[in-house]
Order: C-alpha cells, then structure tokens, then sequence
C-alpha cells in the first residue's frame, strides 16, 4: 500500500536507509510477538498448574495430581525451550537478552535517578519493544509453579540451579527450515535457558503467597501437620528474604509486605490448631481427624 | 543446600551484579558530562553570530566526541559483552542524547542524515549486535527524533539571524525523515510516544516557512539561496 | 440537513443519555431497600430463636422477592436492552446482593446450591445474554461467595443455639462449592479476591466441625440429626 | 447439575470471554494497520505539489476504506452484537481515527462537512445502536475534531503553496463547525477538552486570513478564486 | 415491610429510639435529595447560561443573547430561593448551613491536620449527608454565570454584594401548605440567601477560565478590543488572587495555576495580535477586519 | 469598587474565618486532650482487676465530664452559634469521641444505651438544632458504633478475666443495636461506613458467646448470673 | 524511671517542638504577606503603563525587602540555629520566592543576575552555612529559575506594550543563564525539574524574537533602541 | 563575576554535596547490613525452638552492636555535625531499625522498657541534640512501635511452642506501652499513623490471652509459670 508513494521518493537515501530499519524493527516486532505468544502460555499454563496443585489438600490421592501437575510443566518447559529456540538466532551465548527488560531497573528508573533521568518530558528514554517487562513475570510464574510442586514433593525449596538444570534443551527437529547441516554439528546442539537470580528470588516471593493458601485450605481440610512444617519453611524462606533485605531488585521490598502478611495468616493458623488442639490430647486429635478424613472420602473419591 | 545456603548464595549473584552496576554508572555519568560539553559547543548555532562559526563549533565537538570513544572504551570493560542488555538501560539515555548530537553535527556539516554506521563510528562502538557494545536501531531512531526538534528551534533562530534559505531546507529535511517514519511499523513504545512529538515539529517548521512565504522571503531566499 | 440542524440533533441524543442515567439510578435505589429488607427478614436465622422460623422467614423474603422482580421489570424498560453492557456498573452491586438473598433463601429452604438459571428466575431476569437484562456468570459468582460467608457466621450460631447437625451439613456444603471454584481458571479480578475470602469460611466452619467433634458432639449430632 | 458440572460450565463461559478479547485485538490491531495507511496517503495534500494531486489521493483512500469495512465486518463477527459496549473500549481509538479520515476524504473531496449517517456508511457500519456495530454521536464528534485540527495546518500549507482562496474557505468552513459545537451542551468530558482546542484551530485559521487581509491578498483570492 | 420484626421487638427502648432517629434522618434525606434535585438544576442551567454567553463573540446582535442569559439567570435565582425556602424552616437565620459543606474544610481536611486525625482507620470522621460538597460547587457555578454576564454587560467585576443583593426573595406563595397566616406576617417574609466569600471567589477563579476562552473566540472572530480589555481585566484579577495568595481557601491555590495558565493565554493572544498588528498601520487594522466582518455577516443574520 | 479594593475586601472576610477557625482549633485540643484522659481512665475496665473499679472508674469519668462541659462551653463562645455547621468539621472528630466516652460510661454503669438527650446533657450541649451548639444524631450514632467496637472488645476480656455473662449480655445489647442500625435507611456516607465495621462487631461477639456455649460456660453464667 | 514517667518526659519534649513549628510558622506566614505585597508591587511591569515605572516599583520593593530582613530576624529567634535543616521546609517555599523577587528587582533595575551573596544581603541572611540562617544553593537557584519563567512572560507583553528591544535583550540574557545551568551537575531533584522548565522559557523567548525579526521590527528596535 | 564563573562555582558547592550524600549513603548501607543480621539472629526466637536460646542469641545481637556502634562512629565523620538534620532522611529509616532491635533485645532479656538514654548507649549516639549524632525522640518511639508489633507475632508463637505465660506478660507489657503513648499529644505525622497500629497489636494480644483463658490454660500456666 505504502508502494506508491515510497516509490515516488525511493531516490532518497533517507527513505532508502528507513526501508532498511523498517525491515529490522518488523523482523523485531515479529519475534517479539510470537514470544509474546508462547510465553503468555508459559504464564497461563503455570498458573493453571498451581491451581491444580492446590487440589491435592482436597483429594485422597495426592500422586495422581502431582504426576498431572508434572506433564503440565513439562509442556510449560517445551514452552520455554522454544523461546530459548527462538532466541538461539539472535545471541547465541546467553539468553538473558529478551529477559533482562524484566529486571527492574526498566520499570523503576527512579532507583536509579542518575542514569534515568525524570523530569525531561519530551527526552524520556526510548527502549526497544524486545525488551519489555512483562515476559520475565511469566518465567517467574514458571518458577512459583516449579517450586510449589517441588515443596509438595519434597517439603524442600527448590535451588535456582535445580531450575536451571531442567531448562537445557536438545535442538528441536522442527527447526529443519534452517537446514540439516546445524543438526549434525557434533556435540554443540543443547540450548540452555538461565532463569536469572532475580526472577529466581521473584518466583520464590510469591510461592509464599500459595503456601499460604495451601496452609489455610490444609487446615480447613483437617490436615493438621502440613501446617506446622509450613510456617517452618515459610519462616526460612521469610529470614532469607529479611537478609537480603533491599539489596535485592526492587520489587523485593514491595513483596516482602505480602510476604510478611502470608507467614502471618499461617502462624495464625498454627496457632489456632495448637489452641484447639490443646483441649485433648495430641493422640486423640489425630483420631478426630482421620475418622473425619474416611468420613468424608466416600463422596471425595469419586472424582 | 539449607534454605538458609541458597539465600546467601543468591545474595552472592545479586552483589556482584550491584557492583557492575555501581561502575557502569560511574562512567555514564563522565559521558553525561561530555555530552553536556558538546551540547554547549552546539548550542551556539542557536546565536545570530553563531551561522559563521558553524564548522569551528563542529570542530570542536568532534575533537570531544575523541573523548566520548574513550569513555565508552572504558565502559565496554565493566562488564561481560553479552551481557549488553542486561545492563542496557544504565546507558540507553546517554546514548541517545550522544546520537542526538553526532547527527545534528553531521547535519550542520552536510545537511543530511548520517546512517547508523557513521553514527557508530563516531561513538567507536559496534553496529552489529554480535560484535558486541552497539548502537541498537531504536537508540539511533530516539536520537534522530531529539535532533528533529532541535532542527524546529533552529528554523525559528535562522530566521531572527536573517537566514531565510535555512528554515526551506529543514523544511524538506524534516518532511523526508516524517515520511522515513511512516514508513515504520511502530508499536505502543516510547519510540512511538516520541516520534508523535515529530508532528509538532514539523507543524512549527511548516509555520515558519509559511512566515517567509507570505512576506515573499521565500523567493528572496530562493534567489540569494542559490549561491549557497 | 445543515450544519446546525445536525447538531441540534446531536445535542438530543447527548441529553437522552443523562436522562437516562438518571432514571436507572432511582430504580437501583428501590431496589437496594428491597434488599434491605430481606436482608433484615433473613437476618433472624442467627438467633437462638432463629431456627424454627426458617419457613416463615423464607416466605416472607420469597414475597419480597415478588417486589424484586416488580422494580426489575421496571428497571428493564429504562433504557433500550442491547446496551445492557453500556449501563451494567449501575446494578452490579446491588445485583450481586440480591443474588447472595437469593442463594441464601434457596440453601435454607432446601440446603442445596440454586443453580444460576433458578437464581435469574426468581429475580425475573434472563439468563442467555441474547435474550435481554440477564445475570451474568461474574456477578452470579459473587454473589454466591457473599452465601459462603454468611453460612459460616451461620454455622457458628447454631452451636450457640444448640444445634450441632447444622455445621456438619453446612461444612460439607462449603466444601462442595469450593471443589467447584477450584474448577475455575480465575484471573487476578474481583472475584478472585472474594474467592481467596472463601478458604477462611471454609476453615472457620471446620474448626467449628473440629470443636465438636473433639467434644463427642459430632456422634450426638448424627444421632439425633437423622431424624431432620 | 451437579456442582461440578456447573462449575465447570461456568469455566466455559469465562474462556470464552477471553478468547474474544483476544480475537477483537487482533482485527483492531489491522484497522490501525489501514488507518496508518489512509493518512500516509492523504498527508500529501500539505505538499506544495499537493493540491492537485487531491482527487487522486482521495481516489486512493476511498480504496483502502474498502479494507477498512472488510476488516470491520470481520470484527463484527467476533462478539454478539447486543454486547458492542462490553467491549467498546477496544476500538473506540481507531474508529474516532477512522472517523477523522473519513471526515478528511469527504472534505477534501467536497468542502463539506460529512454527516454520521455517510461516516457510517464510508466505515460499513450503523447509526442506529439497535441495528448493530454503530457509529456513537461521541466518537463521531471526536473524529471531527480531528479533522479540525488538520484543516488549521491545511490553511497555513496552503499559503506556502500559494493557494490563498483555500485558507478562506477553511475559516468559513471551522466557523460553521463551532457554531455548531456551541449549540452542545457538553459535559466536562474527553469530548469537551478535545473541543476547546477547536478554539485554537479557529484562531490559527484566523490569523492566517488576517495575514492574507493585511497584504490585500484575500481580495486577489476572491477574484482569482472566482474561477474555482 | 420491617412492620413486623420492629413490632416483635417494639417493647425494646433502643428500637424505640432508632424508630425516631430513622424519622430524623429520613427527614434529612428527603430534603437533602429535594435539595440536590433543585441545586442540579443550578448548575446545568448555570452551565448552559455561560455556553450561550459565548456565542456573545459570534453574532452580530450581543444584546438579545445577552437578555436571554438574563432570563435564564432569573430561572436560576428561583431555584436559589427555592432552596433558601427549602432551608427556611431549618434554620431561619442564616442559610449557609446546607452550603458550608462546600467549604474546603471538610474535602480536604489535610489543611487542618490537628482536628482530624487521618490515620485512624476506623474512626474515620463521620458526615451528615446534608452537608456535602458539591452544592457549593453549584453556588460556584452561578456566580461564575453571573460574573460572566456582568463582564459582558460592564466589563467589571461583580461584588460579592451584588451577587448578594440579587439572592433576596419574598416568601413564595407555593407554600401555602404552611397555612395563609404566614403570609400576613407583615413584612418579615424576606428570604435572603448568602454566597459565601469562598463560594464568591472561586466562582470568580472559573470566571477566568471563560473569560480566556472568550478571549480566544475573539481573535478568531477578529475582534481585536475584547482581548486587549480582557489581559487588562485577567491581569487585575491575577493579582487579586495573588494577593490573597495561601490564605484563602485551599482550592483557590490549586485554581491559581489554572488561573494563571489562562492569564498567559490571554496574554500570548494579545501578543499575537500587536505582533501582526504591527504589518500595517492602526488605522488600515479597523478596516481590514471591519470588512471582514461584514463579509460574515449575511450568513449569520439569519440565526 | 476597583477590582483590588474588592479582593481586600473579600481578603478581610478570610482572614477573620481564618482567626475564628484557628480559636476553635486551640479549645478543640484541649478537649482532645481531655477525651485521651477520659478514655485512660475507663481502659481499666479491660484490665482482670477491672472489672470491680468500674464503679469507681465511672466516677472519676464523669469528673473529666465536667472539665469537657467548661471547655465546651469555652468553645461556644469563639464563634456565631448560627454559624455552627459552618465550622462543625472541626469539632466533629472529638465530638464523636466524647459522644463514644459518654455512652460508654453509662453503658458501664447501667449497661443500657443512653439516650441522645442524655449524652447532651452530660457533653453540657442542646439536641435540638435551633437552641444552638447541639449533638447532631450523625454524630450520636457514630459514638455508638465506636462504642460497639470497644464492646466486642470488652467481651473478649470479660471472659480472660472470669466473667462468663457479661458477653451474653453484650451478645444481646449489640444484636438490639444492631437491629436499630438496620431500621435506618443510611445513604454511602460515612456513617453507613462505620456501620459496616459493626457487622464484625457482631461476629466477633457471637464467635465469643460460641467459644462460651460449646464449653457449656453459658449455661454456667445462667446460674451464676442470676443473681447479677 | 516508670514508663509513665518517661512518656510524661518525652511529652516535654514533643511539646516544645511543636511550639517551636508553631512559632515558625506564625512568621513565615508573615513572610509569605510580605512576598505577596513584593510581588504585588512588581506584578505591574506586565502592564502596558508598567515600562516607565519600573524604577519607582523596583524602589517600593526595596522598602519591602526592609520589612523581610526584619522579619527574618525574627525567625531566626525561634530556633537554635543548628537546627536549621531540621526546620528547613518550613520556609524553603517563602525562601525561594524571596529569592526569585530579589533577582527579579536587581534584573529589571540593572538587567544583570544577581550573585548569591548579594541575594543573602537583600534577605539579611548569611551565605556559608556555618555562620548560621543562610541561603542555601539550591534556594538560590530555585527562586533564579523563576525569575527565568517570569521574563519570559515579560518578553511577550513587553511587545504587547510596544517595546520590541526588551526581548532581545531578555534573549541574550536567559541564554547566559541556560549556559549557566548547563555547567552544573544536577540529580534527579525537585532543581532538575524545574530546570528542565528553562527550556520552554528559552524557547518561547527565541520564537518572540522570531515573531520580532521576521516583521523587521528588530531593526527598528535597533534603530529607536539604541539611545537606550 | 561572571556568569560562567557563578556557575563553576556553584558546581563546586553542589560536587561536594553530593561526595558527602554519596559517602553517607556508603556507611548506610552498612548499617542496614548489620541490622539485617542482627534481625537475622533474632528472628529465631520465633521458632518453636527459639525460647531457651533467647540468651544466646542476645548475646550475639550485643555484639552485633558493636559493629554497629563502629559504623555509626564512621558515619559521623562524613559530614558536619550541625548539618545533621540536612541528611537526616538518609539514616533515619536505619536508625528507626536499630532502635527496634535494641529494644527488642533488652525486652527479651528483661521485659523491660528500654530507655533513650540507654538505647542511645547501645548505639553509641547521644541524647541530646547540642551534643551531635544523636537519637531523636520521635525515631525512638518509631523504633518502639516496630517492637510492640513484633511482640503481637512472639505472643502468638509462643502458643504454639506450647508456652502459655509469656502472652500474658506481653500482654501487660503492651498494655503500659500503651498508656504511655496515651500521654502524648502526637500530631497526624507518620509516628500518629504507626500508632494507631499499636490498638491493632493491643487488640491481637487481647484475643490470644482470651484463647488461653476460655481453654483453661492461663491457670495452667500460673501454675507451671510461677517457678519462672
Ligand atoms: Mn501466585
Ligand atoms: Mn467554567
């Protein structure tokens, strides 16, 4: 459409060199927008699988859901791969590339008022649409998915390495277009993606959030012990939070409030069960709960 | 590894990317400084003596542009190279402001735009994102934008210096980069935001030329213009 | 037609539109009494005495329903019904409300969940979008989270007024109706919220179930409640 | 309906809602695309060589205005018609451009002001909200404004280009026009802001003509423009 | 329809006195909504005064726009009595009471931090619905009608007594339901509603922004006398404010920036016009635009 | 009178409401002053050793009551008493505290909600709007609500301390409160806010009354407490 | 020592701060008078009349500095000078325009910026912090960059009232100052802000200038100008 | 003196202010540091655990402070003592911190109130301002405040470590805190805000004592509680 009248002008060298970026920048756009897409489904799908996770308080059979949860990631890691894939092009050591815009320095320049300056309206910084904020919010949903499972599997914090060490990837056959040759290259195949320490530590933050809500459901369901190894683990997670302190990204402080208000709501809870639970003795509360848990399969189990 | 371990071990990852930071600000903000140095230089053309002094005045900016490469030399060292983004937007501002004034000396020397490639080497950093420290596209556009409404101050200043063939030829220069832009498929970004302020530009250029059209210094500028 | 013919016209349709906000409003007002009042009819089920006046409760609110259903029908010819979205803030509220009346009326007539298309008729609405003024899924939801909470204030004063079959049967209840959000995909929105609210009634009815059942009165209550 | 079933069938309802915002974006994001495309093609009217090229460029954008309703019908497609306002928001941006750029053909074109009722057929919509995708007064009245605005740089480009009767026709034109807007009586609203710069797009016509006045030059527009 | 439960319980000495509170206050709210129904009606015909008043720049015949917006003006000082008749048997001295709630005090009690904590939560300051805040905002917008139209009319400021003097009424005969007896009362049956001094002056900080907006329509229109008396007038009244500067009421501070973006309007348009004016001799002006007018003329003869 | 001469004068008329407001604003501390003394005083009452100096804690209150009748009265004098809605955001806040201190006390004395003509008497003040500085009942009802909340707070220390009746009985003063509130038609204004809170004053009390009937202490206080 | 002991004698303490504000606040609100009744007095420069009067005007405002220097006197009395950072913001605001009056007498009585010290004279203050009240900085520039945005206001009612030399002049001197500013490192503070501002200012007087040359009116200001 | 040179000398003034903030901002950060681990060791006293090490573990927060104490001796040579207030900002939120933590420790060691004075010691600053580097008042009662909320959590987790005597004495403890606060006359500062937190913590004690008492568990806890 924009043919006739860039033909008019094509004599220019100005609109000649704009053709030249209008090439980059829509090669740019393009990418941009299928990572878009593929890792607004890393976000959904992890979303949805915390969401399933939290089933097992409520289900007698914990494994079935935890394999579930597992071929959920799984996919959410295909996911991942093909961003990895996607961005191999482009920089082919590191992929911190279309994350760091997740970093909260884009975000919040005002931590860093000396290179950013504010008040200069019209001269406000210019940044590349690869690099926006929003895409590392979706590995750090990947993370709180990966280590809320990992806590019910294991009731231990999953490390950034154990991450990391998930997210290698063989070089998918469906990239043939490039030609098979790339493919025989012996040994130099694997694509690795770095979760990067901040959306590591952004992941963790909001995992509490979901432990919360596990505990209280656990209490609500009669679980009496899950409460008690969560407010320990909670505790651990909140002192290392309290040692970093502001340090971290910002974003860190903003979630230690929430953070605080979750260990909160669960020491609440322990407290309340250790409360009641003072009434009888320990042995004969264990059999409160459990004739209550058979109780109430007949009707769960079904499901 | 105790929760206790992995938090420390993080916080290990997070100071050492604090100290790069701590750094890289320190030298952007000597390039700051020079930048603030060169704008001084170039600002003068605004002057009504400024006109004759035009090639002294770019002189002297390209001798601290000699300083910006070596800032930037210094800068390329603190820290790991494909790690550019990472870091990107410690820079991103100043470097804009520096393309900004590389292509409005440039323009006052030739009255054209300079290609990325030229403004790169001007600034001793790379183009090709591979090669290391670049000059991204939407920097150079950012910095094209900001000397656009430069050029609209400078219309408005030839004219109080008596120089009516100026505003013609910005004129043109500024209509040429509008339709470069439209050509672009620019998204909602701060890229977008600025190239709106163009429009502005633009009016205001088409308002001085209007000036000088209607009081028929248009064609007085054409006819003395022509031994230019 | 000229310029200000046009216009004149145009002035019409802007006025209309004020208008009728302005009725819609006083509709909204009506009807948030009405549900005051059945608000205030329900309200006694938490009194010792409460509990043997649930029937005559609940016909009284059913009448008051008959009212509801009235100023709905009223609010309907208000404003023209494909722009039922153009004017949804001005009953969500008091929607949600009398959706919570509704569900709360049914649970204690009959124990079990309205299902949303019972709920659309007893306030004389619609359920397909399609089909004129309707309740949406959203506020149907909402409205039956405002139930949740109000059974759990429920099952703590039926201990107090000596009932202790009661809890039990609302525990299992609520814990059917949060099996069911579970089901859902919510987004970070409102409802989401209400929902986060749902898993404090679930624990404050269980530890009340817990409270009896440590006291032996779980067994009392399955004894003497099989008769209900 | 079980619980269950229920609640998953809601789940449904609430997919579904999203995948139609995402359907709508995407169709809105190629409207944007068009739009881009029609002021490309009509920004060369502000051309010294422009003038006569205007039947042209009008020719070109009476084309791409065939898109416009292809891709709007296809809009149309994704969301049940009674629900325009649910999602209003969505398009209510580009449909005031597009609203502008039509407005801006028809001038051109003929020097007169378009109603709603053509607005709507140029973009294949209704007026009429029952009948369907319509053509809100609001979003009319902005697109207006719009197209106000451009016609103040119009009278000033038009002087560059030696055309002195145009600027005259301008003023008559925007005089109307505000006239016309006085006779609303508009809230403190977005419509309203955009409407007090009519002023100054007035203003700037005026100072136009004035300057054509002074030099006696309206009076040779008059004789010359006689032929027109 | 709470008949029944209140009769249950009506042997209750709280319920007994809630019964009259509720009186009390359904009371209150009736008027109070009589009163927001009439003051709407000062504010839309207030509004729709001043956008006719505009229309003064563009037709050849100011004067019958001028009685019009008198005749409007009029209906709108009924309304005004029907409040003060309104508040007559509340209150028979003074009728502020319905109108201080428009005072800043109340919206923004931040200025008087000693008096009303913000902190507190729950102990939030608790409001009669009948003092709120936007029936002054009315009050405002008639005064700004009225000060506009005396402009026009005068080119001078209205006083806050004139406004004043305008806003006595006798007692309306509608009223009879009180009884004839009333109205033989000899000679006490004035009613006289006061515009506070705040009220004035922040009607009057909006006058400017219709006065800029008047100024603006003037230039368009060609008129080069009205702008000049208007930077004049604009400048007095900048001054005023000015002088009056942080110790009036916390709006006018927020008001001045507006105020005095208006005064720069008015004052960049007035430098537009010496400017041009300065191409030509004076006396050539005149007639340049005198023409120009009477080229307009037929057109708009007709409206 | 020039436009200067005017704003001085108007300048006059502020100033004076600026010294009344600041004499007010000096009698409105001191009366603060006094309500944190009051509210030292009846805080015992929370305390295990409470309970039995309340006779004695409601003295010493109603002393402190005559120091707030002297101030009061002081305040009376700083301003025109037809003017009294004009100033009344000043004294509003305390206002409603001492209203809060005064129905508590009698509350203690006799556990009955004091009437309105009651708390005027004891504040030095009218109730009827024309004989001068007078309690609104927005006012008086917002000292109850604050009131209720320091109830439920009361009941949860009554039982610390042993006393097993006193929170039936609050239990039923609040629910005939709570009845009271709901005969009101309150608009959103900030009373209907507050009233709101009470809901969990309610609930709080109830939860209490619960923890107090399923250990069977009820019935333990009915025998006890029947010789209260 | 008893709690209540300690927070009786902490209670001291916070008493005499607040005196202490108290007091401070009292003056600068004299301050703030005199800075009106200053600014009042040079306001009417801006007139038409105002040109010829400059000289007695700029003399009234002298007389007024009298009573400011007294005044600040006063406040100094309030507080232990070392807390003078403590009490800062209290007059920061008054400071500042104080400064801004101060540089704007000097400017129009000598067309000349002002240096610190001679600003810390006019106000009776001191300039190095050690020797006690004195003017900070960034007060001083501040209250220049006001100054700043009043001359550019001044340059255009200075062609209003016929005088077409004073803008040129105000242009060469505004430039100096932006030269000025360049040279200083400024952070991200309330400073840059507002001198980010000086942008506009310099801008608005070129296009002036501009309006000025292409009207040849500046040469007839140089012609009638130069027995100035 | 010229202009430039005014300039280049206030850039002198400014250069060194920043050193200083940048210097001051150094040896904060190390103060935080140091706060974190001294809150670090003891968060553990809220493990089930924690209570027998309470010893220990305030023997290690002693240390602590004497690195504290260090830092906060550097910090004091960064900048002139009478300029205290100038850079309070930059410390006050760490010194509110540490204030915290050393009354924490001293209550946890002797459920006492810790005094300024002997905070100040423990910090290694002084009380009264004429002396320097001191401890104001209102950071002290800050400080007291996060430690009134900290105790609200430790009586909670003291129920669960199945210790039932330590809420009751918190409970007392926070009951005379509260009294004390009573006796100030806090103004709407942020110091009025946080306390305001404290009924919150008040009441949140009240409720976990009113848990034990109606379980029979504070007599218990006399009973084992009385060999303490
Ligand atoms: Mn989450
Ligand atoms: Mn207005």
């Amino acid at each position: 459409a924009q043919d006739r009248e860039a033909s008019a002008q094509s004599s220019s060298p100005v609109i000649a060199a704009f053709k030249v970026f209008q090439q980059e920048l829509d090669t740019k756009h393009d990418k941009h927008e299928r990572l878009v897409k593929i890792s607004r489904d890393v976000t959904i799908e992890s979303k949805r699988t915390i969401f399933l996770l939290h089933r097992v308080t409520s289900v007698p059979n914990a494994e079935d859901i935890l394999n579930e949860a597992e071929l959920k990631l799984d996919a959410v890691r295909q996911k991942i791969g093909q961003i990895a894939e996607e961005l191999r092009g482009e920089d082919i050591f590191q992929f911190h590339r279309a994350f760091t815009g997740g970093e909260p320095y884009r975000s919040e320049p005002s931590t860093f008022p000396t290179a950013i300056p504010h008040g200069v309206v019209r001269h406000a910084e210019i940044g590349g649409p690869l690099k926006f904020n929003c895409r590392s919010k979706r590995i750090q949903e990947y993370v709180e998915a990966a280590s809320f499972l990992h806590y019910i599997r294991h009731r231990s914090l999953i490390s950034l390495e154990e991450i990391n060490a998930r997210l290698v990837f063989m070089k998918s056959e469906k990239e043939d277009s490039e030609g098979p040759a790339d493919a025989l290259q012996p040994g130099g195949q694997v694509l690795t993606f770095q979760v990067s320490p901040s959306d590591y530590l952004l992941g963790v933050a909001d995992l509490t959030g979901e432990l919360m809500r596990m505990c209280i459901s656990s209490v609500g369901n009669g679980d009496i012990d899950t409460p008690f190894q969560l407010s320990q683990f909670l505790r651990q997670i909140h002192d290392g939070f309290s040692y970093i302190g502001n340090t971290g990204p910002y974003e860190v402080s903003k979630k230690l409030h929430v953070l605080r208000q979750s260990l909160g709501k669960v020491e609440d809870a322990c407290y309340a069960l250790r409360v009641r639970g003072s009434e009888i003795p320990k042995h004969m509360l264990a059999d409160v709960f459990s004739s209550r848990t058979t109780h109430m399969e007949p009707e769960e189990g079904v499901v | 590894m105790s929760v206790t371990e992995m938090f420390s071990h993080i916080q290990g990852f997070l100071s050492a990317d604090q100290d790069i930071r701590e750094d890289i600000r320190k030298v952007v903000q000597m390039l700051e400084q020079t930048a603030r140095e060169i704008l001084t230089v170039l600002q003068s053309v605004h002057q009504p003596s400024g006109f004759k002094e035009i090639p002294s005045k770019c002189a002297r900016a390209r001798e601290l542009f000699c300083t910006v490469r070596t800032t930037i030399a210094d800068l390329k060292t603190k820290f790991p190279m494909e790690q550019y983004y990472r870091f990107h937007e410690h820079w991103r501002f100043v470097l804009q402001r520096l393309v900004f004034l590389a292509t409005f000396v440039v323009y006052l020397e030739t009255e054209a735009l300079v290609i990325r490639e030229e403004v790169a080497k001007i600034l001793g950093i790379e183009v090709v994102r591979e090669k290391g420290f670049h000059l991204d596209v939407e920097d150079y556009l950012a910095g094209v934008l900001i000397m656009a409404s430069e050029l609209s101050r400078l219309a408005v200043n030839s004219v109080t210096s008596g120089d009516y063939t100026r505003p013609l030829r910005i004129s043109n220069f500024i209509n040429e980069l509008d339709s470069g832009f439209r050509l672009l498929n620019l998204k909602n970004d701060p890229l977008r935001k600025r190239y709106d302020g163009l429009k502005y530009d633009v009016k205001k250029i088409e308002e001085v030329v209007y000036d000088l059209s209607i009081r028929g210094l248009t064609k007085e500028a054409e006819t003395s213009g022509g031994d230019k």
